[in-house]
């Protein structure tokens, strides 16, 4: 395994053509993974902001990203994501390589994720119920189970009463809530929030913490992004990952 | 399918301004190109109608006499491009010549016989170029008992050929207009898009495929079409009812045929091709907008 | 000053796509505008060329002798409305008239004597209407030894009334072009601009004055308007070189006269009429989004 | 006083035409006051935001405004600001009734106030550099002054590696810093901050915090609305408002 990794570290820097498959061959050996990055760096204009990211996270995990601001972790969320391409590495989710995932397959891989993002990205001129239904309307459920669903969701968050209401005319934490239903809706096996709390008083980010960590119960594999280390006190069992710089600096575990 | 439908018409509903916009723009640019297909479609009738299936006299030999005429009519007709023909007589003729010039008969009056030639009013079926017509003329000419044929050559060949120029400058105009039409239209349904540039986004990074996302905007572009069309046809046809109205009742004097609105067929191929503005500019811009 | 149109060169950068589809449509509707006043222009021309600035036949009566002549032409010249006058006698005429009809002139051989009366061609001033040229005639036909005048009376009515409205329907298709023009240039800068709204929102919440956020845009919209304009006639002038060497190398025998380009008067019309688009498209822009 | 401030309510709640005149006349008896508020209803579609607020702050008062989401602490900002209009109640700023400021004069009112939105509000398509130089450009300064001024104020936040860069292409704590950056390059007599530090770790809001005491010390007016009491251990003296469903819960001093 050790001299697997090497060689599949070494195939991912020259570009190999057999590196995706070394990278499956990997996968095999550890079933429990389900991302797994190889050496992930991300340049924008040169610029690093990830630099040689190694990283493997096992289903259901909890695993918790701190870093100061600029560290790199929105971008480390958005590669997984697919939102941003790596500049170089490999990454694989559940056994694909996100590299040779075609743009067909990419929504429906998108679909098995949900992701809170830093700046909500809600659509300002959708009403908030209709932001939330969007994923699953994307997914073709039934409008009678997109319904029922939909504000089983918002009223989770506190948000069923502002169902009607546009994105631009909510406060910050109210919209940070819509975001977060919005992430959850459509039962994703892995959610990756970035920031889920940061507009939010403790009150209300107690509330969306606990609600996220239902769904870590369920199964799901949650992956949050923060510079706030209180929410670690009421986190679960996990791994803390702080990145500095872009480079992963220190991984601890949470009992 | 009704899914799509409904999200496009929710989807003009709370982008009502954008849609105004462009609906607009593809009314008025479908207004150009029709607005100019009923001046050309009228023009042309009009001077269709000027060209009054190329009449022409057969002047007959001065030793013509009637018993040859069945002969002669036969002839004629063997050649197959003669529709009617009618006989005048050198009398009939003179006669005529005396009542068109009466002002100025008297010297008419001091002529001793009769100078003018019998001859054949013909109608020549539809021909298209003046070489056509010549060759035509030269045929009849080639007949024994014919003199002289006259079918206004001087004028009829620059006639001809001015309205040929015009059909061709017509032709061209239209597709120019349609071609101009056709850009403006996509470029503002390209801008009306580009202002959804961050909808689209946000639909992708959610996990929409591409149909899903983009469905909505073809029944959004081909409505959009089609109501402009349709619009754009009205505000043409108020327009030509007033001015028609107005002409035949103040111009009366100055108008020597009506002014006709579109065909059917034309104006089935302009709200045709608005609807297809419509479709053509949301490709463009979703082809810009989706990578 | 300088501050305003620096920012808006810059504002022109850093919108290339919204800028670059503003000024394609203000060509391109230019275009259509140009190329119609073009067609116009060269139409009206061409037109007026075939009324060859009223000529008209005087007859004289039979009892003139050429002792009249100065007297005559006297009482012509004090009408004030005669530019040139030719005077033709009998025997010329009745010589040109055996040259026009050498193929026939075998009937004009039977003549005895010479029928043809005394005559003065004359040209008539600039008139505009029917009525006035047969006013000119009337006060012609009133002096002593003029006998009849002819001025085409069938077919000149006719022609003049058709070319009026022939001038009519051009200039209503002008203005409607030209308002078409200007609501689909509006339009899309209005467009544009929405795509800005947050950009105008943010400079006025941060204590930007009216001014201050206004100017660059109305600088820009003048740029896009002049870029615009100055682009459609590029085209169009291209276009037209393309197209009249093409007629002249292939039309020449349908063609009995050049097309010209636009006079310098209607260029720079047309080009202060799209500075004048984008000027107006900015302010309407300008006054939805500031309130 | 009493008895006027009595009668101002009054009148603000009859909008009575003398009412303005009232207000100033109450005005002067408080000189040191630079910002009032009497009796400050928002309603949105029918909707209470704020609530009968009345409130009296000094110049130079340093104002922690705090509350839970949706509690209406950007709306108090958005009011004092006159990026919305108030549904009922007066508002006077330096003695200038903001009911009855013409178009024309509110540009200049509001480079007399310096605001951090939540949203940031940076024009995505200019460069952070051009995003602060605006403020200095629409208060007709020297380009030169403009260059010197903006650079200072980009060091002092440690945004002036990325003066070139577009906010879109920021991270989130890098895009409120520049949002700090302009709120202050004007040197604003008042300083309007909402959640200011919302997205920056816990060192990067203090050295934010700290910037922003600075401009306190200097002599300018500073509130921060923020649901983070934890701003508040390293906070000078001043005053704690806290409000809850758009009214003044209470009020706190802090020494
Ligand atoms: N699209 C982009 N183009 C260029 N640079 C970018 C882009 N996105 C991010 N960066 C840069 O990459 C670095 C990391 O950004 P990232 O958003 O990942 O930080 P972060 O850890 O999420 O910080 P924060 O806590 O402030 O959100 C930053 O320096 C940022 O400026
Ligand atoms: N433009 C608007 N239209 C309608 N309702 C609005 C508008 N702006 C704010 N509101 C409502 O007013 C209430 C107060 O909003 P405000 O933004 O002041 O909250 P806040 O205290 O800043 O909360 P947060 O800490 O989440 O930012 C909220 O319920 C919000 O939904
Ligand atoms: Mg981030
Ligand atoms: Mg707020």
């Amino acid at each position: 395994m050790e001299k697997l990794h090497a060689l599949a570290l070494d195939a991912g820097r020259c570009r190999h053509v057999y590196a995706d498959r070394v990278m499956e061959y990997v996968m095999d050996e550890n079933k429990n993974s389900i991302i797994r990055l190889f050496d992930v760096t991300k340049r924008y204009n040169g610029k690093l902001a990830l630099k040689d990211i190694s990283l493997d996270i096992e289903q259901g995990e909890f695993i918790f990203i701190s870093g100061p601001s600029g560290a790199g972790k929105s971008t480390l969320l958005k590669v997984l994501y697919l939102a941003e391409k790596v500049s170089e590495g490999q990454i694989l989710i559940d056994g694909m390589n996100l590299a040779r995932i075609s743009s067909s397959r990419l929504p429906a891989l998108r679909r098995r994720f949900g992701m809170v993002f830093q700046d909500f990205k809600l659509i300002p001129n959708r009403t908030v119920y209709e932001n939330v239904a969007l994923v699953l309307e994307a997914a073709g459920e039934k409008p009678s189970f997109i319904r029922k669903k939909v504000m089983h969701v918002l009223r989770t968050t506190g948000m069923d009463k502002k169902y009607k209401a546009f994105p631009p005319t909510l406060s910050g934490g109210e919209q940070q809530k819509v975001a977060v239903a919005r992430a959850v809706v459509g039962e994703p096996s892995i959610i990756l929030a970035d920031e889920p709390t940061g507009s939010l008083d403790t009150k209300s980010a107690q509330t969306i913490l606990d609600f996220l960590m239902e769904y870590h119960k369920k199964g799901a594999t949650v992956l949050i992004a923060s510079h706030n280390l209180h929410l670690l006190d009421s986190a679960v069992r996990g791994r803390n990952i702080e990145i500095c710089d872009g480079k992963i600096n220190r991984t601890a575990t949470m009992l | 399918m009704t899914h799509f439908v409904k999200k496009a018409f929710a989807d003009i509903r709370s982008n009502r301004f954008l849609n105004l916009i462009t609906i607009i723009t593809i009314s008025l640019s479908i207004l150009v190109v029709s607005v100019f297909l009923l001046f050309f479609e009228n023009a042309s009738r009009v001077i269709e109608s000027w060209n009054q299936g190329g009449r022409a006299m057969v002047y007959l030999v001065d030793t013509f006499t009637m018993d040859q005429l069945p002969d002669l009519q036969a002839k004629l007709n063997g050649l197959n491009t003669i529709d009617e023909m009618d006989f005048i007589s050198k009398d009939q003729a003179l006669e005529k010549l005396k009542n068109d010039m009466s002002e100025r008969s008297a010297f008419l009056k001091t002529l001793k016989g009769n100078p003018l030639p019998d001859a054949l009013e013909i109608k020549v079926k539809a021909y298209d170029s003046f070489e056509e017509i010549q060759q035509i003329a030269k045929d009849i000419k080639a007949i024994d008992l014919v003199d002289d044929v006259e079918y206004g050559q001087g004028w009829l060949g620059k006639f001809l050929n001015i309205f040929n120029l015009f059909k061709i400058t017509g032709y061209a105009m239209c597709s120019l207009f349609f071609l101009i039409a056709l850009f403006i239209t996509a470029n503002t349904v390209r801008l009306a898009f580009y202002s959804r540039k961050l909808e689209v986004e946000i639909m992708r990074l959610v996990g929409a495929t591409e149909t899903f996302i983009k469905a909505p905007f073809y029944v959004e572009g081909l409505l959009q079409g089609l109501l402009g069309g349709v619009s754009g046809l009205i505000i043409l046809f108020t327009t030509y009812l007033m001015v028609s109205s107005g002409i035949t009742r103040n111009f009366a004097s100055y108008v020597y045929f009506d002014i006709q609105f579109l065909s059917i067929k034309t104006i089935f191929l302009i709200i045709f091709g608005s609807t297809f503005l419509g479709w053509f500019g949301c490709y463009l811009s979703l082809k810009q907008i989706l990578r």
